[in-house]
């Protein structure tokens, strides 16, 4: 029995470019108050463009109806669990939007003088100092724009001090439960990479890393990136060896911090030997998703990668804020500006509402959720790591596999059950991973829900395996065609030959 | 605490549940040594009162209530109550990179359109979903041109965005990708194609150029390209006012776009977020980085959208991806499509037009340095420092010019001016009359 | 065949009351900067109450949740054309809100000095011109709250003035398309109420009237309330005259405005005789109606009303403004405080959006709508009047009842086609009146979907009479019985007593 | 037109499926002499940017940025971000009265809680959908047991809100029915129990109170009940500060409640909207005015709600109907619906305290004028003219308290200050200072 969700009727519509006609419009500009300039005779006419053919023509109670209709066809943590593992869709409060848009913030231009500035120079500040106390770590740097983004310049920080002791290095090693980002990031930066491969516990195995350094090759090691929790959901137990073996060859430990939300208030990078690590401000910090992005990816580090940090770096001189960019041995910018201000504001904003024992709260429900998961399904799904369970857990679906199903149908099929699936197929040293991240944000009966649910698919799938195969049922686009997409790509509207041979 | 839905009861029994007794007995197994053994040195949660409270304050402490000339790759525009009003649905606003194509069609036709509109706008045959930003965008960009020519070079202009250039920098130098600059020219502020074509060789993969360029001085765009592509290099044009797109003449001579979407309704911000794109001619769409929506059906027939081509992607190509980017700007693109939705095909022009004269009446007052001609924003020199001219048009509550010397000492006193759709007349004749002494 | 929506998925919700448990809550207060005092101890402990029984106790993301999931049941104007006659459901622009929560206006106390309320009170004076001028009337208040409250205020000045005059009479004459709120206002100002028949043309018939008053009792006939365009969307063509008979005996004639949205711009009351009238600010200058309200019903006056008028009264005072109470022969107050404030904020936004030509191209594209529905449904439904419509048709459900369809039917299939109901049943006198407002602000692409979907009901009937009743079939809510709601009215929550017994 | 989809030739088109040439034909039947041969006198449209700045302007000029310690039947009380993010929604924001369920079931629901709520804090049984405000309420109360006792006069504390008196007066005096007033005790600030007693008699169909009544004072409310019902007539309880009902006795000895909603998260906005409710006894759920939502079942059995017992109202009943309200005011009660989940059992009891605390902080300084308990106002004398002191606080930024004498001219210089979780203790302190001298 579905108890979540049930079928209700939806608006239809049509893309913009369908729905426009000449001449429609939502907008009207104030009349200019200074005399107009003719375009062709201020620019040349040759600088000088055409309309913009097929761009739309609609007014403004379409627009809104436009995109509100489309809203619709969207699953959001604003109507339900959300268990993508690895993501952490946790609630966004609503007070953060509200503060982001203060004018005195909202439109602060990057260059306005530093003195009319301070306002905003101070949440950076306050942003700063919360997120090393979480840490643990000695600096950071808030410009990187998201999680991806604080790793390339994390590494680039590791080859700049590795550079300045004489020598860049050439490999870096990563785990094979790695998130993507982690290798392609590797190889942005000039790095080769070298995966390792997990022991049966799902954690690093800490004596094929200590082979590994004892090679007469470990010179040319650079780092270690390893993400901890792991993309398991397991804490690295050896992580502080691993940071000291690898310190001993002058390599550096590189954290993703991508699941720090397991973390915060229980333990701190810095003090178990992390060299350098991002956040995902989006992830544990709760800046919302926005069907993906913005995010903002700090990069706290220790004192010894300090001199190159991104310029500018903030600083107080004389009791106000100053950007300071004599930082000779900096590795440059890694983006214009300052970073995603208004991503940090709310970030800052989440952390002033739980405090900081109110974050440590958090973290602890975050864990017995995810518990909570793993207790109510072992019996129902393969369990393929048994070692403790952080904040999110990852069954295979070899039982439900070996009847035909995988993890990527029996995910079309919760959607029928009134939930977002969880995060398919990854990491992929799981066959048929399914790997789930509940977040303290949802309630009891929410999980218990969704647990009702997941089992209510394990009995379909034993019962009657096929019928899951053509799910979701209850969506109003069916399974799309994802093959076709890729084959012949259609990457944009054009208006359809017919019809614009018609109106020719 | 009000964003945690449990009460203490419900905590009990589902610890009970788990078999344990106590919560600390879910974390026991961390390493002793690693556990941190007190409350973080953060002050106590505050309610939503005080947060507000909070920064408040803060933006009381900003330039709030001032007019502004500066622009510089972030501008002041006026953004439609409807760009807020969507973005802050719920649906839009808390929902995750739309990987299951079936509930997640909102976003996905939004990106759509979104890419739509981006090749309108540009000339370009196909755009990704979004990019950081433009400054990101730009090595992107090149890094792309790399793949496809296999050349190792590129060739930046001096008139590309300082900071632009400044991420390229850090971007390239570690990947064996050189970059070289080429000047401008002193009278037009023009790029300088003489220094262009000595500078080209056969390892360019990437001429860069931008436009209107950061003097705010539109390129010869067909002329750039026409070089680059004489030596078998991709011309790559860069916008970072993408208002002026609704009015100039879409770079169609280049290969590669990358662009910065800040003045379609992205408040400034203090420098973000914004939202980057990369557009491209049709034969360069495998090799874009970032997400890419495109058309399909579902199993009912019926038109639908999903992400494609990810084998592009860090996910899937891990180290050989086109690029590391994961989370991108999905939500700033969206308030980006309702803009220019709003606006409209008609309303882009008027904007752009109304832009050029504003900029164009507070040019009639202050001389521009450089004759190139020019959108919405121009150099002119202070009549003394920098500083001095804009220390005393605060005194006005005017932010003035940006003082160029930051970024090109060579100008001395000059200073950047940008007049928008939301420059008053006559805070401009404040300005002009600064400049007049 | 089916064009404007399909089936989709929505999120189930069981009630607060049914999500809460004991401790769970969504509110952080700041922290008291004064002593705590004891209730008992400052209230004396009978006035202090026992905890509220019952009442919700849930997180600040569970109530996000709550009523987003319900708002997904919803029909509403920004999802469609939404053309309920008389209800004038138009576009709501989003500027309007933004404006009426500026915070010196939304917490503008009505009590703080007038010297610091000058710009309220010049929103109030500017809407207060702006409707004098679009009804060409002499003086207006803005103090009722909604167009039945307005109705109110003006039978009372209707009263008053009488009363001035030696005798406030007995009777109030209501043609029998009025509206149900006309004749129980005039029963609550203290007025016997007399209905008058309408004539073939759907108009007032002026023989009648004028033979009613030439009786020897027509001294006793206070006013007669008309609604103009009436409620079938006809303009009533001979008001002024009628206005003539009235005024000749000494009675008034009230408009109801609630039509005004047809006539702005093109006619004005004041020039046709009309003594008093409301408007619906809600309908006519498009404040949004939010499930049912708030709304704001200005009434308006000729000079002979003008002291009757409720307190306190907008007054210039050496340049600045002023509320005059000083107002012997008003009617009193008719609500605390100046009226809907907020509603008029909206209201003033929406007409300086329009400006002058604007409001009447309005006026002009809104007659335009209803006629190009009038003419495309024609050959498929009675048309019982055949007088020209203005904003609005009436069409009979005749030829569609001979098949055992009726209009309510009718418009529950309606919604399986993706609209809201036309009005229902309104106007009585049109037996199965299928009302139909479309308004301005609707595309004619949403008006061919809704003309398409009418003729395929038509066609439905005809074929396969059945199938219609059951609709609608593609909502969540399938047909609610109202007649068992009304026998065993069940209006409020309350714990179900055997779940209350476990609990115990 | 930005708010009219369409263009022009939609128009044409449009019009010949009409069969007409021209827009005028539309109404070219109405009667010459009516037609306005003109346009109207309102200049052109604007766009949004100049309306936001037109109504910026005149929000500039009022008591922006003042703290305040108005109270007197509107209270400042901080609004939870929500509140306005679920009004908000389209869904909620642009739907008309939920008369069709099958596509209404969202506000249907959230009015059924919200009748809930209403009885929940009340201790009545049944509650409406909302009614127009507090003042609007209280005659309709009154009009109600009229009809249900038969009887026709009404009784009315002189310390109910002064303007509810006054509407109901204008309501009154036309219905044949009386309304008389007893007065209040002059230490206690209370009901004059002997005046009422005095003034009941076998034609009073209600007794009207209000507690805390204007003068903030918390009333012996069964007292009154024990009095009216002796003598067959019911009581009427008000309120105006709905907030008190967090800490207070709910009115259990009353008939029917009348109160107003301001205080839940409703904006004070210069008067309104605001929202008003009648609960009552089960017994008299049919003489209710008003819409009233009720449970069902749809016809899958599923729960469901509609709009019920509508034979009551207008549209059904017309000039026997039990009111002729129509529109109410279902958006402001959703806000409220939302601020009391917001606030919850708990929070609404913890507000409700700091409330009294802050107040008795500010009564601890400057001495109450009664002695009767209060909840988060009171009256206390002026050191001079209210009009002197409260011009002298107006200089530091902060709004006293209201001067009574506007209507209790016997009350000389008594001010009314009212003190909720919104005041600050330095402000407190200022005002303290203002009526030590
Ligand atoms: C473990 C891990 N690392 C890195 C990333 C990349 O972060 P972002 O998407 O912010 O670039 C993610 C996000 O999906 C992640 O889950
Ligand atoms: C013709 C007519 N008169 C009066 C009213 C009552 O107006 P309100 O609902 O604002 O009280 C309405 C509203 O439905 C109406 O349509």
């Amino acid at each position: 029995m579905i108890r979540k969700v049930r079928q209700h009727i939806t608006q239809n519509e049509a893309l913009l470019f369908e729905e426009s006609s000449p001449g429609k419009s939502g907008y009207q500009l104030p009349a200019l108050d200074v005399p107009a300039v003719d375009p062709h005779e201020a620019l040349g006419g040759g600088n000088v463009r055409d309309e913009i053919e097929g761009f739309p023509e609609v007014s403004e109670v379409e627009a809104i109806r436009h995109f509100t209709r489309l809203s619709t066809w969207n699953y959001a943590i604003d109507l339900g669990l959300y268990p993508l593992g690895s993501c952490t869709m946790k609630y966004n409060p609503r007070v953060n939007e509200l503060v982001a848009r203060l004018d005195g913030l909202a439109w602060a231009h990057p260059y306005q003088p530093e003195s009319l500035s301070q306002g905003a120079m101070q949440v950076i500040a306050d942003l700063e100092s919360a997120l090393l106390e979480i840490t643990g770590m000695d600096a950071i740097t808030l410009q990187p724009a998201a999680g991806a983004h604080g790793e390339l310049t994390g590494i680039l920080l590791v080859r700049a001090y590795l550079e300045s002791q004489g020598n860049p290095r050439k490999r870096i090693l990563v785990p094979d439960s790695a998130h993507g980002t982690n290798p392609a990031t590797a190889s942005m930066a000039g790095y080769a990479v070298q995966n390792i491969k997990s022991n049966d516990k799902g954690m690093m195995d800490v004596e094929q890393l200590a082979g590994l350094l004892d090679r007469d090759d470990a010179h040319d090691i650079a780092a270690l990136m390893v993400t901890n929790p792991s993309t398991l959901g397991i804490f690295e137990e050896d992580i502080a060896k691993v940071a000291g073996i690898l310190h001993s060859k002058g390599a550096m430990l590189y954290m993703d911090g991508a699941n720090m939300n397991a973390l915060v208030g229980l333990t701190r990078p810095g003090d178990f030997g992390v060299d350098v690590m991002h956040l995902n401000l989006h992830k544990t910090f709760s800046t919302p998703h926005g069907g993906g992005g913005p995010g903002s990816g700090p990069v706290a580090i220790k004192k010894h990668l300090e001199p190159f940090l991104p310029v500018p770096v903030l600083k107080k001189v004389s009791e106000a804020w100053h950007f300071d960019y004599n930082r000779p041995q900096s590795i440059g910018r890694v983006r214009a500006f300052y970073g995603n201000f208004g991503v940090l504001v709310r970030a800052l904003a989440y952390i002033l509402a739980h405090g900081g024992p109110g974050l440590r709260n958090a973290t602890v429900d975050a864990l017995m959720n995810a518990n909570y998961i793993r207790r109510k399904l072992e019996p129902h799904y393969d369990l393929p790591y048994s070692s403790p369970s952080m904040h999110e857990v990852v069954f295979s679906d070899d039982r439900q596999s070996a009847n035909g199903v995988k993890t990527g149908d029996l995910a079309k099929r919760l959607i029928d059950y009134g939930f977002h699936p969880y995060t398919v197929s990854f990491p992929t040293i799981v066959h048929g991973a399914i790997m789930i991240e509940p977040t303290e944000t949802e309630s009891k009966r929410e999980l218990d829900l969704f647990i009702d649910a997941m089992i209510s698919i394990a009995n379909e799938i034993e019962a009657d395996p096929k019928s899951v195969l053509q799910a979701p049922y209850s969506t109003r686009t069916t399974r799309v065609d994802e093959v076709l997409a890729a084959r012949r790509p259609i990457v944009r509207w054009k208006p359809d030959r017919s019809s614009s041979q018609a109106a020719d | 605490m009000r964003y945690l839905p449990k009460s203490d009861s419900e905590r009990q029994e589902m610890l009970a549940a788990c078999g344990i007794a106590t919560a600390e007995e879910l974390y026991a197994h961390l390493p002793a040594k690693a556990k941190l053994n007190r409350e973080l040195n953060l002050a106590p949660g505050i309610s939503e009162y005080e947060i507000i409270d909070f920064f408040k304050a803060r933006a009381d402490d900003t330039a709030q209530g001032y007019a502004s000339f500066l622009g510089a790759g972030v501008y002041r525009h006026y953004r439609p109550v409807l760009c807020d009003t969507i973005v802050s649905r719920g649906e839009f606003l808390t929902s995750y990179t739309p990987y299951q194509a079936e509930i997640a069609q909102g976003t996905l036709t939004a990106i759509f359109e979104f890419q739509t509109m981006i090749c309108q706008l540009t000339g370009m045959d196909v755009a990704n979903a979004s990019m950081y930003d433009g400054s990101t965008a730009v090595p992107e960009a090149a890094m792309m041109a790399v793949r496809v020519t296999g050349r190792g070079k590129v060739l930046v202009s001096r008139v590309v965005h300082p900071e632009y250039r400044e991420v390229l920098t850090t971007y390239a130098r570690h990947q064996g990708m050189p970059v070289e600059e080429f000047g401008y020219h002193a009278e037009t502020g023009q790029l300088d194609l003489e220094d262009l074509e000595a500078k080209l060789d056969r390892d360019t993969a990437a001429v860069i150029i931008q436009s209107p360029n950061f003097f705010g001085v539109i390129e010869n765009v067909k002329a750039a390209a026409d070089l680059a592509h004489k030596s078998g290099a991709l011309l790559i044009f860069v916008f970072a006012e993408a208002a002026s797109l609704g009015l100039l003449a879409p770079p169609t001579d280049a290969d590669i776009v990358a662009g910065e979407l800040q003045s379609f309704a992205i408040s400034p911000s203090f420098g973000g977020p914004y939202a980057g794109i990369i557009a491209a001619k049709e034969k360069f769409l495998r090799q874009l980085p970032g997400r890419l929506v495109g058309q399909s059906v579902d199993s009912n027939g019926n038109r639908a959208f999903c992400l494609t081509l990810s084998t592009r992607e860090q996910h899937i190509r891990r180290e050989k991806a086109t690029s590391n980017i994961c989370t991108n700007q999905a939500l700033i693109a969206l308030m980006a499509t309702v803009y220019m939705t709003v606006y409209g095909k008609e309303g882009l022009r008027e904007l752009a037009t109304q832009n050029l004269s504003k900029a164009h009446y507070l040019s009639s007052k202050i001389k521009p340095r450089f004759t190139g001609p020019f959108f919405n924003e121009f150099v002119a020199d202070a009549p003394g420092s920098p500083e001095a001219v804009n220390q005393q048009l605060l005194g006005k509550k005017i932010i003035g010019g940006l003082a160029l010397n930051r970024f090109y000492p060579e100008l001395g006193n000059a200073t950047l001016l940008c007049a928008t759709e939301m420059s008053r007349r006559a805070d401009m004749d404040a300005v002009a009359e600064a400049y007049a002494q």
